[in-house]
C-alpha cells in the first residue's frame, strides 16, 4: 500500500480525497495556489506545498509544478480528484515517466475514451448501442449531408474532443447545416483547441442515465449501478439520483454488462463511469466515458455502501477488487445537490466573495461533503462548487422530502448561491413524479423563480431588525451589525414587545 | 417607524406600528400583517407573523443585509439617499461594470468605437464561467479602463461610454 | 395521521424528533424553559410554547404545563424523548385521560416495565434467563443471606425502582451484607423514593448488549439486531456499536427472539429495549427495559436502514408495522460516540458555558445529532449531552479508523469536553480488539489520560498567538482576541516570518 | 520572547526565538522545537514543529486561550502576575466555591462547626450530577454566603473558613 499520497485537487474532493487516504493509514500531502492559502482542504493534509500563482495555468494546471511537489514529498502516487487534470493524458504520461502512481487510468486508456468518434468506434464494435451518426472525423459538407439524411433530422453537431456542451449545436433541417457545422467548429477550435466535429442524430427528449463500474489490474470488473443525470443547466448536472426513476431491473442489469464491456474493451483501470443516452421509448445509446472520480460519487456510495475512492486507491495500489457482482446491492435511494456559488437571480452569474455565516446541516441520513468554512473567502478563479448536499432514505419520495428539509436547514449568508433554486427544483411536480429529462430546467424556467413568495417575511426581519438597533441605539446597532461582531455575541435580546 | 429596502432593484416600504404587545406591518401600503413574539439575536431573528412562526438567519454587512428563510435567500439593500441613487442610475448609464471579480479576458471594443445597445464591451472569467457585458445603450466608446488579462474587482467600471 | 406533535423535550433528541415528524409531514410544538428559549431546538419547530423556570421540574418535568401547551396548540400526540417525562407512568396516563396520545408505550406496560422484580418475575416465567436472585421484596435480613449462598458470592444489591446505579452495591461475602443492605435502602429511598432492595448473583466481566423491538397494536413484533453498549463510565454508557464483537449469529438470533418475548409478554408498544447482561462465558441474562427511544438508537438505524422515530410515530399513530423480521439485515458497523459538557482533567464535573467555536465533523459515513450552534450557552440545568458523532463504514475496523478521525474534526471550543477521552477509548487495544466488558473505563482509567503528549504543541501554538500578537501591536489583539472578533474576521494573515 | 502559561495548575515557560525563516522554541529549559511555517488567523494557528505539520483551532477569551488539537483540547490560562497569583491562593485555602454555576442544593454545616480537610461544605448540582465540594483543611466554618435551593456562578464562594 502507499504511504504517501498527493492530492492534485482543491476544495471538498480534495478533503474527501484525504478522508480515504488516512482511513487507509497513507498520509497526504496537499498542494494549493497563491490566494488558497486559507483554504479548507489544506486544514486536511499531513503536508502541503505551494504550486504557483492563483490562475489555474500555474497551479492546479500546472503539470511540472505538481510533478515537483510529489518528488519533494516523496508521494507516491497522485490522486487528480475531477476537473484539473483529472482526465488529461499528457500528466498521466508524465506520472508514469516520473515513476509516479497517477491514480486513475493509464494514459492509453485515457486517450482512447478522451476521443469521442474513437471511442464510438470501439463500443460500436462491442455491439452496444450507440446514437446513429458519423462513424469519422470529416470536413465534407456532402458527407455530413449524407449522413444526416440517413439519421433523420433533427440531428446535433458536436465537437469530438469536446464536453460540456462546447461546440454542440441542434439541426433541425439541412438549411441550417453548413452554418452550424461553421459555428461548431469555431467554438470547437477555441474551447478544445481542435476544430474537429461530427454529426449524430438528436435525441429528444432524453434521460441522461450513467453507470459507476470498478476494474482492477487483474481484469476484475463490476459496476455499482446507475446514476440519473438528467437535471441539468447549461449541460452542466446539478442534482442527481439513485437508483433512477427510469429504469426498471432488467434494463437497469442489462445497460450494466453493456457499461462494463465498455470499460473491459478499453482496457480501463480504477474508477469509471459509462454514460448513456436514455431515449423516451426507452432506449439506451452510449454517450461517453468519464474517466475520474465523479462529482456525484457519493450517492452510489449511500445506496451500495462501498467507498469508491478508496476503491479507487485500492485499485492503483494494485489491490484485486474483492467485491463480486452479485454482491452489490441498491438498498433505498439517494439524492445529491450541488451546492454552487452563483446567483439565480441574475443569470447565475458566478458569485465569489466571503462566507459571513455558515450553517450546515446534519442529522439523518444527511452528508455533507464540504469545502467551504463561515469566514472563508470563495476565490473567483475556480469551479463555483461550495459543497454537495447528499442524502439517503429508504425510498425516492422519503429522499426528497429528506433533501427538500435539509436545504431549507442549509444556510450560507454573505455570498449569493443556488439552494433556494435547488429547492424549488426537488419541490416541483414534475420531479416528484420522476418524470423528467435533460430538458427540465429550460421548459420549467418559469416555474423556477417564485421567489417572491417569503419576501413580505424577508422585509419585515430586515425592519425589525432595524428597529430593534434602533431602539437599541442606532449607534450600538451600527456596531453590532457593521463592525461584524461574533454571532455568539449577546447583543442581548432585544426584546422589542416590552418597549414603547 | 418607516424603513425602505431595495430587493433585485426594486424599492420596497415597510410601515412598523407598535400597538401593545404586537407590531402592525404594512409593506408598500398594501399587505398587512401582525407580529408578535419578536425576538432579535445577532444571527436570528424570530417572530410570528399572523400566528406563523419564522426564524430567519440573517447578517448584516454594511448597508447589506443578508437572509435565508426556509431555504431561500434574499439580499436586502438599505435604500440610500437620492445623491447615491442618482449617482448610480448615472453609472449604469454610462458605464459598463463587472458584477463580480474576475479574469477581464477580452474587451472587444475600441474608443471611439460606435457601439449598440447589447453590444459586448467586455468578457470577464469567474470560476470557469465567461460572462459577457452589454452595452446597456446606443452610444460611442469613451474610455476604457482595463486592460486584457487583468483581474478586475466587483463593481469595478471597465468602459465609459460618452 | 396526526396533523401535529408536541415534543416534551430539548436538544438534539428534540430536534432528531422534529426531523421525523417533517419528513411525515406532521407540524411540531416545541416547548422551553426559561433559560432555553435561545436553544437551538426551537429554531426546528413550527411552534413553540413556554412552559416554566428553568429547574427541570418547573418545566420539562412539569406535567401539567406540557398538557396544557398541547391543548392550547391542537397537538394531538406527545413525543417524550428520552429522559425527563419518557418512562413516567403518570405522564403516559395523564395522556391518555386527557385524549392525548403519548408516543411510547401505554402506562400499563410502563408500569410493569418500570417494578424490577415485578419484570424479574414476568420474564422468569416466559423461561427467558434471568441472573439468579430474589424474586420477591423483603426486608428480611434473613431471606437475603439464605439467597446470597443459593446463588453464590459476589452477589449484587439493587434498588427495585432504580436505574443509573444509584443503590447498588457489590457484595464479596456475608459480612458485609448487612451493611450494603442498608447503604443500598438509603440511596435508594432518596433516589427513586422507594427504599426497596433486592439481590441478585453479581455478573464478573459483564458485556452490556441489548436488543431494540418494534411492536404495534395489531401485536406485530420484529426487533433490530443488537447494540453493545458495554463502555460505561459510572453506569452511563458513553460509547456503543452494533453489531456487537461478542456475538456470533446463532446468539443474536436467539437473544432477539428472546427480546421479543419480553416485549411481548408485556404488552408493550412502539419501540422499546430490552436489555441483557452477557457473562465471560457468553451466557445472558434479560437485565431491564427500557421503554423509550434511546440515546444510542441512530447505531440501530445506520446498520438496519430503519428510522425508529419515525416507526415510532407510525405505530402511535395506529399503522401497521410493514416491515417483516427476514427483511431486516445488519449492513456494515456503526458507532456512536456522546458528546458532553464535562471536563475529564477534573473528575468529569460538569461544564456549563457558552461555545465559543464550533466546526463539527461531516462527509461520508458521519452522522451527528447536534443540540448545539457556535455561540449557543449551555444551561447548567440539563443533562451535558451536547451531541451524538455516529459513524458507519463497511466493517468494525474502519468504523472505528472513521470515528476516530471525526473526532479529531470535531471542534468544540468555549466549554470543557470530553472529546479527547473518547477518541483515546476508540484508540486503544482492547477496544480495536473489542475485548471489553462493563468495567473497562475502571481498568484503563491510566491508560485514558496520557493528555500531556500534545501539549508542547498547545504551547508554542498560545506563544506564536501572543507572538503574533504582539508584533502585530498589542493593542489590536487585546482587541482582536477579547473583543470576540468574528471568526471569519481577517486580522490579516500574520506572516511572522517576515517580521524581524 | 518569554511567555508563561498555566495548565492544569502548572505553570510552564516558553522560549521563542527568531533564526532566520524561523523560531527557536525552547518549553520548561528543556524540549526544543524547530518552529517554521507560522500562519497565525483569527480561528487557526498553523506550523511545523521539527517538520510536522499542525493545524491547531483557537479562541482566546480574556486571559484564556482556548486550543483543539487532533481532538485534545487545552485550555491555557496567561500567567498572572503576582498579586493575583497569591490572591488566588489565599481563596483556595479560606474558600470553598463552586466549580460551575449550579443549584446549590445542600449546606450540610454551619457557622462555627469546626470541619476537618475533606468534609462536604456543600453540595452544588449541575447537569443531573450532584457535586460535593470538600473543605480545602481543617478549620472552623466563619461564613456562609450561599442558601439552599439558590443558583451560584461559577467561582462563587459559598462558605469561608475561619
Amino acid at each position: 500500500m502507499f504511504k504517501k499520497i498527493l492530492i492534485a485537487n482543491r476544495g471538498e474532493i480534495a478533503i474527501r480525497i484525504s478522508k480515504a487516504c488516512k482511513e487507509l493509514g497513507i498520509s497526504t500531502v496537499g498542494v494549493y495556489s497563491t490566494i488558497d492559502k486559507p483554504s479548507l482542504h489544506l486544514r486536511y493534509m499531513d503536508d502541503i506545498v505551494w504550486i504557483g500563482d492563483s490562475p489555474p495555468l500555474s497551479s492546479y494546471l500546472n503539470i511540472q509544478a505538481i510533478l515537483e511537489a510529489a518528488k519533494k514529498t516523496k508521494a507516491e502516487a497522485i490522486h487528480p480528484g475531477y476537473g484539473f487534470l483529472a482526465e488529461n493524458e499528457k500528466f498521466a504520461k508524465a506520472c508514469e515517466d516520473a515513476g509516479i502512481i497517477f491514480i486513475g487510468p493509464d494514459s492509453k486508456a485515457l486517450s482512447l475514451v478522451g476521443d469521442k468518434v474513437a471511442s464510438r468506434n470501439t463500443v460500436k464494435k462491442l455491439g452496444v448501442p450507440i446514437i446513429p451518426g458519423m462513424a469519422m472525423i470529416t470536413k465534407d459538407l456532402k458527407k455530413f449531408k449524407h449522413a444526416a439524411k440517413d439519421v433523420g433530422y433533427p440531428v446535433i453537431i458536436k465537437a469530438s474532443m469536446g464536453g460540456g456542451g462546447k461546440g454542440m449545436r441542434v439541426v433541425y433541417n439541412e438549411n441550417e447545416l453548413e452554418k452550424s457545422i461553421a459555428a461548431g467548429q469555431r467554438e470547437a477550435l477555441s474551447a478544445f483547441g481542435d476544430e474537429s466535429v461530427y454529426l449524430e442524430k438528436y435525441i429528444e427528449q432524453p434521460r441522461h442515465i450513467e453507470f459507476q463500474v470498478l476494474r482492477d489490474n487483474f481484469g476484475n470488473c463490476i459496476h455499482l449501478f446507475e446514476r440519473e443525470c438528467s437535471i441539468q443547466r447549461r449541460h452542466q448536472k446539478i442534482i442527481e439520483e439513485t437508483p433512477s426513476p427510469a429504469l426498471d431491473n432488467n434494463m437497469r442489469m442489462k445497460m450494466g454488462e453493456e457499461a462494463k464491456k465498455v470499460i473491459e474493451a478499453s482496457d480501463y483501470t480504477t474508477a469509471g463511469t459509462v454514460e448513456f443516452l436514455l431515449d423516451k421509448n426507452k432506449k439506451f445509446y452510449f454517450l461517453e466515458v468519464n474517466a475520474r472520480i465523479q462529482v456525484e460519487h457519493p450517492i452510489t456510495e449511500m445506496v451500495t455502501g462501498v467507498d469508491l475512492v478508496r476503491q479507487q486507491i485500492l485499485i492503483a495500489a494494485g489491490e484485486k477488487i474483492t467485491l463480486k457482482q452479485d454482491q452489490i446491492k441498491q438498498n433505498g435511494h439517494a439524492i445529491e445537490t450541488r451546492i454552487y456559488a452563483e446567483d439565480p437571480d441574475n443569470n447565475f452569474v458566478p458569485s465569489p466573495g466571503k462566507i459571513l455565516f455558515l450553517s450546515e446541516p446534519n442529522g439523518p441520513g444527511i452528508r455533507v461533503d464540504s469545502g467551504i468554512y463561515q469566514g472563508c473567502d470563495i476565490p473567483p478563479h475556480y469551479d463555483p462548487i461550495l459543497s454537495k448536499l447528499i442524502v439517503w432514505s429508504e425510498n425516492r419520495n422519503m429522499s426528497i422530502i429528506r433533501i427538500s428539509e435539509a436545504l431549507k436547514e442549509y444556510i450560507i449568508l454573505g455570498i449569493k448561491n443556488n439552494i433556494g433554486y435547488l429547492k424549488r427544483i426537488i419541490n416541483s411536480k414534475d420531479f416528484a413524479k420522476g418524470n423528467y429529462d435533460t430538458h427540465f430546467i429550460d421548459e420549467h424556467e418559469e416555474k423556477l423563480f417564485p421567489k417572491q413568495e417569503k419576501l413580505d417575511i424577508a422585509l419585515i426581519a430586515g425592519a425589525l431588525s432595524k428597529q430593534a438597533g434602533y431602539t437599541k441605539s442606532e449607534s450600538d446597532f451600527q456596531k453590532a451589525s457593521t463592525m461584524k461582531s461574533t454571532p455568539w455575541q449577546e447583543l442581548g435580546k432585544w426584546e422589542i414587545c416590552s418597549l414603547s | 417607524m418607516n424603513y425602505k429596502f431595495n430587493f433585485l432593484e426594486k424599492t420596497h416600504k415597510i410601515n412598523l406600528e407598535k400597538a401593545d404587545d404586537l407590531f402592525k406591518v404594512i409593506i408598500n401600503d398594501k399587505q398587512k400583517y401582525n407580529i408578535s413574539d419578536v425576538e432579535v439575536e445577532s444571527n436570528l431573528i424570530s417572530f410570528k407573523a399572523d400566528d406563523k412562526l419564522y426564524n430567519i438567519y440573517c447578517f448584516s454587512d454594511k448597508d447589506k443585509m443578508y437572509l435565508s428563510i426556509d431555504g431561500e435567500n434574499y439580499v436586502l439593500e438599505l435604500e440610500k439617499d437620492k445623491t447615491t441613487k442618482s449617482k448610480t442610475k448615472q453609472q449604469k448609464g454610462n458605464s459598463v461594470f463587472s458584477p463580480m471579480p474576475g479574469l477581464l479576458v477580452k474587451i472587444p471594443v475600441s474608443v471611439g468605437d460606435k457601439v449598440k445597445s447589447g453590444t459586448t464591451l467586455a468578457i470577464v472569467e469567474a470560476m470557469k464561467m465567461q460572462n459577457e457585458l452589454p452595452s446597456p445603450r446606443d452610444g460611442i466608446v469613451k474610455k476604457i479602463i482595463g486592460k486584457e488579462g487583468e483581474q478586475v474587482d466587483a463593481l469595478q467600471v471597465i468602459v465609459e461610454l460618452e
